[in-house]
């Protein structure tokens, strides 16, 4: 049970809100932590509000980044947060390629 | 835990009723089962904002939410929803693809949409990405496309902030009631919840709950799919579908397309958790390469499937329930719910509050099969 | 479709050793990798593996790939490069993205060996061109010889910072520090050694304060931090240079393993998101196993080993090996493993603090705060002792699974045991002939044979060597003390390269004889 | 920047040198290796510029993964430079945003 009016501490701006975190999607710090008091409690929301690990490399370099930041925020351990799901393609695959399959 | 209304359902019908009951000083409580707010359909979805193609008893609702909600949502909910209203283009290269438009605009028409058929060329001068195999197109100029991510999680934000009280990672697994009335949401843990109404707005499993006050909604889960490229420089703003209901689907803001599959293999997906099949993304780029060949090259960063409710009749049932008085059916969607949610969050609203509800909702009342 | 008794992703350590054992048992087996060459990370690691003779020790680690790659070849395995896994879907179904096609296979079991990827971390200028990964250093020095910059700031001081750095300066670039916000260096004290008596020097609780440059990384500033993390004013120290490279540690490259809908735990001591493996890598699905970093951050060496249980209990699974045959095997393989990881290193003794060796002897902190050992320290080590003639000094000072020096020497003179992690000690009955077997196999280049006296005033000292141009016998030039300072004049008197050295060259040279336990490295030029 | 002898490795095993053009500027590689090394060979640090912020970005993880290398090549965008093999006469351009022209970055 998540309760998304849980208090959490009072947002207070960092001198380090400007730092990218996302480097493909250019999501700073501060717009993670402006998520997280505005609703976004799991990785998963936190990608599909700000797009963090959905641009072209899906999130390779930012996941762990971006769930400490959100497990800070929330006052949680890291690995309480889980994980935003694997799918498929794991590397970004051109449309022609794809059309030519036929399931052989 | 008590409010004035108990909403089980924290997808975007649950979240655009919560705000619109917030808004209005009802107390709410919002019960997701997952981890994730909207984490069915709602943010699944290929995101069309469409009146066109559109079964004439749903029709109202969409036009109401064009003409009221949709360009005002991103102010509304301080999230730009990334909505445009730049028509929709439903595609056909066969004689019998213009059949099935001429059948569909024709309906449309009949119900007072701007909905006409178009040459291929006449198609291509809106979209000039569009390949000669188009021969025939139906357009709707006021149609258009949002994203679904930004307004589901928006009207969650916004009714977070309006005081509704979201609880997430709680499954209601049966509904009571009270000396006649449903007014009592269970969850497995033993949590009870206690409101005036209960919205039911669950998807799918919206049918296993109904049943536990003996209620029950014709659907059935299917499955469909989803995939969305790369970003790219921008090319087009139309929403886009197809006569044979292969692909369907725009550019968003962001670059990327976004396109919903269909293999025709989704009815038969197992049960459980929704899995892609390994060849959907291949046969949605066979089908969306015939008719835009410039997109060839474009590539595919992620794909994902998600399930759909399928009402017996192909439209929701959005509802009080004369045997089950305090229960509201919002729920049987048939994957077309994204485009209608801020106008059902708003008559679901209403419903809940004993208000006159801004379209008829009576096409789409519970017993409508009788 | 193609069918296969094993689908195995990723052509490693782990997915070539389990390709190797379920081959072995006449499985049909086919390893898809997207990467052009094979051997994962084992190709770009070109210092000598630590372990025991069986897990390879002192052989580096692309020879070590070239290995592994010519034996599963050799026994039928299917290798595919440049073949990229797309997903693994219902029904051990892989879709495989090779050259403009995609391929579906099944595979009765699949093996995900999909390795790790780098953590980051974030300052002011990290996404500037010139701040690049530890790893990609390595592609770019090691694979495709060219050189990631001229001047180089290390972050991260465990071992991929440590043998990095190393590389960088083998491949030809300064590296003008070593720095990390712990308090102690993370890897192993004979790498750090190594890098430190070159003249590097070790910042420990010192982090990025910011990278400079408009277009590209010019400079960088480190500070010393606090408790709280935070960067102490005025303990800011600023370097010119053109690469930033961050070694900050690895992340099991999991995604795979969830899309396969294997049960995943965060799970801290396996260093992040892993699938949920039991005592032979199947994770919750059947028949899908994973092995190597994907399911827990490691050494190569163990996930050679994982790789190879994995790939004995598939085997099993599907009828190739008895299940007697099997559990034999795999306890085997358990033993050895048990073995890797012990000592101060293990997988179990992550974030733990250790004050002294099992030996009991007190740990250096002088190694752990600066990267080198003091001539103080140094002399409290079983390997480090004083006789008349020629004979080994082994500044090997943490319990690490590692003993090739105990094979190397004919004389016996260096003893470890049957204990992997105890220190080597010298044994003062045997013989030192001065051959530099020792010198040359020690994985840690921590081995030195010294002659204290030469009678005249001087002292020779050889050491190993691994830089170009090589020195010449009768060169003048500096000897450098562990912490990399010039102490004295030496000169060459003597260069050995053999083949059984594999690359390692013997570099003797004379100091004056105060010096015989301070001066362990040369400098080429000008003498002080 | 290309590392003649290397004490471990000895030289390094390279395809044939070819002409390929990064911004119109005629450069020189190896064939085979990555577009990337070629053009770090030649000094070239900035491989594009981002979207939203309009920053410099070059070589990051090396091994096609971060995608912070991608360029334009033969014109076509968000090619990973740091994997995709050189050939004789590619076009290699500056990346801005998700195209290769300054003023067609995406809204």
């Amino acid at each position: 049970m998540n309760d998304r009016n849980r208090e959490l501490k009072p947002f207070v701006e960092a001198p380090d809100d400007d730092m990218i975190i996302c480097r493909c999607e250019e999501i700073t710090k501060g717009e993670i932590r402006r998520a997280v008091h505005d609703g976004m409690f799991t990785l998963t929301e936190i990608r599909r509000y700000l797009r963090t690990g959905m641009g072209l490399c899906q999130g390779q370099t930012c996941t762990k980044l971006v769930k400490s930041i959100v497990a800070r925020e929330l006052g949680v351990k890291p690995n309480a947060l889980g994980s935003a799901t694997g799918r498929a393609p794991m590397r970004p695959i051109e449309m022609q390629i794809l059309a030519k399959d036929k399931g052989e | 835990m008590k409010a004035d209304v108990v909403i089980v359902g924290g997808g975007i019908m649950g979240c655009a009723a919560a705000y619109n009951l917030a808004q209005n000083g009802v107390s709410v409580i919002v019960l997701e089962g997952s981890e994730n707010i909207g984490n069915g359909g709602s943010v699944r979805n290929g995101g069309g904002v469409r009146q066109s193609g559109r079964d004439p008893r749903e029709l109202p609702l969409v036009m109401y939410a064009i003409k009221h909600i949709w360009p005002n949502l991103s102010d509304m909910l301080d999230t730009n929803v990334e909505y445009h209203q730049q028509g929709n283009l439903r595609l056909g290269g066969t004689e019998q693809n213009q059949k099935i438009l001429e059948g569909l605009t024709e309906r449309a028409v009949k119900c007072g949409l701007d909905v006409r058929m178009i040459s291929g060329d006449e198609a291509r001068e809106i979209n000039p990405y569009l390949s000669d195999a188009v021969t025939c197109a139906s357009w709707c100029p006021t149609d258009g496309h949002a994203n679904p991510l930004m307004a589901t999680m928006g009207y969650y934000k916004m009714a977070r902030r309006l005081g509704a009280h979201f609880i997430s990672d709680e499954k209601i697994v049966s509904l009571r009631k009270i000396k006649g009335k449903v007014c009592q949401a269970i969850s497995a843990s033993g949590n009870v919840y206690e409101g005036d109404q209960i919205i039911l707005a669950a998807g799918y499993e919206s049918r296993f709950l109904a049943s536990t006050v003996g209620v029950d909604v014709p659907m059935q889960p299917v499955l469909l799919e989803t995939l969305v490229t790369e970003a790219v420089a921008p090319m087009f703003w139309q929403m886009l579908g197809t006569a044979d209901a292969d692909f369907y689907g725009h550019q968003t803001d962001h670059g990327s397309f976004v396109f919903g599959l269909n293999s025709g293999l989704e009815p038969f997906a197992k049960p459980g958790k929704p899995v892609s099949s390994s060849i959907a993304a291949s046969a949605a780029c066979r089908g969306i390469m015939r008719y835009f060949p410039s997109l060839a090259e474009i590539k595919v960063v992620r794909s994902w499937a998600g399930w759909i409710d399928i009402c017996a009749d192909h439209v929701p049932v959005i509802s009080k329930v004369e045997e089950a008085p305090g229960l509201i059916l919002a729920c049987g969607f048939s994957g077309h719910g994204f485009g209608i949610s801020p106008a059902v969050g708003l008559v679901l609203a209403q419903l809940a509050t004993g208000q006159e509800t801004a379209v008829d909702l009576s096409p789409l009342r519970y017993g409508r099969w009788a | 479709m193609k069918h296969y008794d094993m689908i195995i992703v990723g052509a490693g350590p782990a997915g070539l050793s389990a390709a190797i054992e379920a081959a072995k048992r006449g499985m049909k087996v086919v390893v898809y990798d997207e990467n052009a060459k094979p051997g994962g990370q084992l190709f770009k690691q070109i210092h000598k593996f630590f372990g025991s003779r069986e897990h390879y020790a002192k052989i580096r680690g692309f020879q070590i790939g070239e290995k592994l790659l010519a034996e599963a070849s050799e026994l039928g395995v299917e290798v595919v490069l440049d073949a990229i896994v797309i997903g693994i879907f219902p029904e051990k179904e892989v879709t495989v993205k090779i050259g403009e096609h995609v391929t579906h296979a099944k595979g009765d079991t699949i093996l995900i060996a999909t390795g790790a990827s780098e953590n980051m971390v974030t300052f002011p200028g990290w996404t500037l061109p010139g701040v690049i990964g530890a790893g990609a250093a390595q592609t770019m020095m090691n694979l495709h010889g060219v050189l990631p910059g001229h001047r180089v700031l290390m972050l991260g001081t465990g071992n991929v910072g440590l043998v990095v750095s190393f590389q960088l300066m083998q491949a030809g670039c300064e590296v003008v520090a070593l720095a990390d916000a712990a308090p102690r260096v993370g890897g192993y004290g004979v790498h750090a050694s190594k890098v430190a008596r070159c003249g590097v020097p070790f910042y420990l609780s010192h982090t990025i304060v910011s990278a400079e440059g408009e277009d590209h990384v010019t400079g960088v500033t480190i500070g010393q931090v606090d408790a709280n993390w935070q960067i102490i004013e005025g303990s800011e120290k600023h370097f010119d240079v053109d690469t930033i490279c961050l070694a900050v540690g690895l992340s099991p490259m999991s995604k795979l393993c969830d899309m396969a809908g294997c049960d995943m735990e965060d799970n801290p001591a396996k260093a992040g998101f892993v699938p949920v493996v039991d005592e032979y890598g199947e994770t919750s699905v059947s028949g899908i196993y994973a092995a190597g970093d994907v399911s827990g951050i490691e050494e190569a060496s163990s996930a050679m080993i994982e790789g190879r249980i994995a790939g004995i209990a598939a085997a099993v699974k599907l009828g190739y090996l008895s299940e007697a045959e099997g559990t034999a095997e795999i306890e085997k393989q358990k033993a050895a493993l048990g073995g890797l990881r012990q000592g101060m290193f293990a997988p179990g003794m992550r974030g733990k603090q250790i004050t002294e060796t099992e030996e009991g002897i007190a740990i250096s902190q002088n190694l752990l705060q600066y990267g080198f050992v003091s001539d103080e320290e140094v002399e409290r080590f079983p390997g480090v002792t004083h006789s008349s003639g020629i004979h080994p000094v082994m500044e090997c000072t943490q319990n690490i699974p590692c003993n090739p020096c105990q094979d190397a020497c004919k004389n016996h003179c260096i003893k470890i045991g049957s204990h992997i992690t105890s220190l080597p000690s010298v044994d003062p009955e045997a013989k030192c002939t001065g051959c530099g077997m020792c010198v040359a196999a020690c994985s840690g280049q921590a081995i030195f044979l010294v002659r204290e006296d030469c009678g005249d005033g001087t002292a020779e000292i050889t050491l190993p060597y691994e830089f170009l141009p090589l020195p010449q016998k009768g060169e003048k030039g500096t000897a450098l003390s562990r912490k990399g300072e010039a102490v004295c004049e030496a000169e060459v008197v003597g260069v050995r390269t053999a083949k059984v050295f594999d690359h390692t060259n013997l570099l003797t040279m004379k100091v004056p004889k105060e010096y015989a336990m301070k001066a362990r490295f040369f400098r080429k030029g000008e003498p002080v | 920047m290309r590392i003649q002898e290397h004490p471990i490795l000895g030289t390094y095993e390279k395809g044939k040198t070819v002409s390929f053009t990064f911004d119109g500027k005629q450069l020189e590689g190896c064939a085979g290796e990555p577009i990337a090394m070629a053009l770090k060979n030649a000094g070239v640090m900035v491989h594009r510029y981002t979207k939203k912020e309009h920053k410099p970005r070059g070589i990051f993880c090396a091994i096609g993964r971060c995608t912070d290398c991608v360029m334009v090549v033969n014109g076509k965008p968000n090619v990973r430079t740091c994997i995709t093999p050189l050939e004789a006469g590619m076009e290699v351009r500056t990346q801005y945003g998700v195209s290769a022209g300054k003023e067609g970055n995406a809204v």
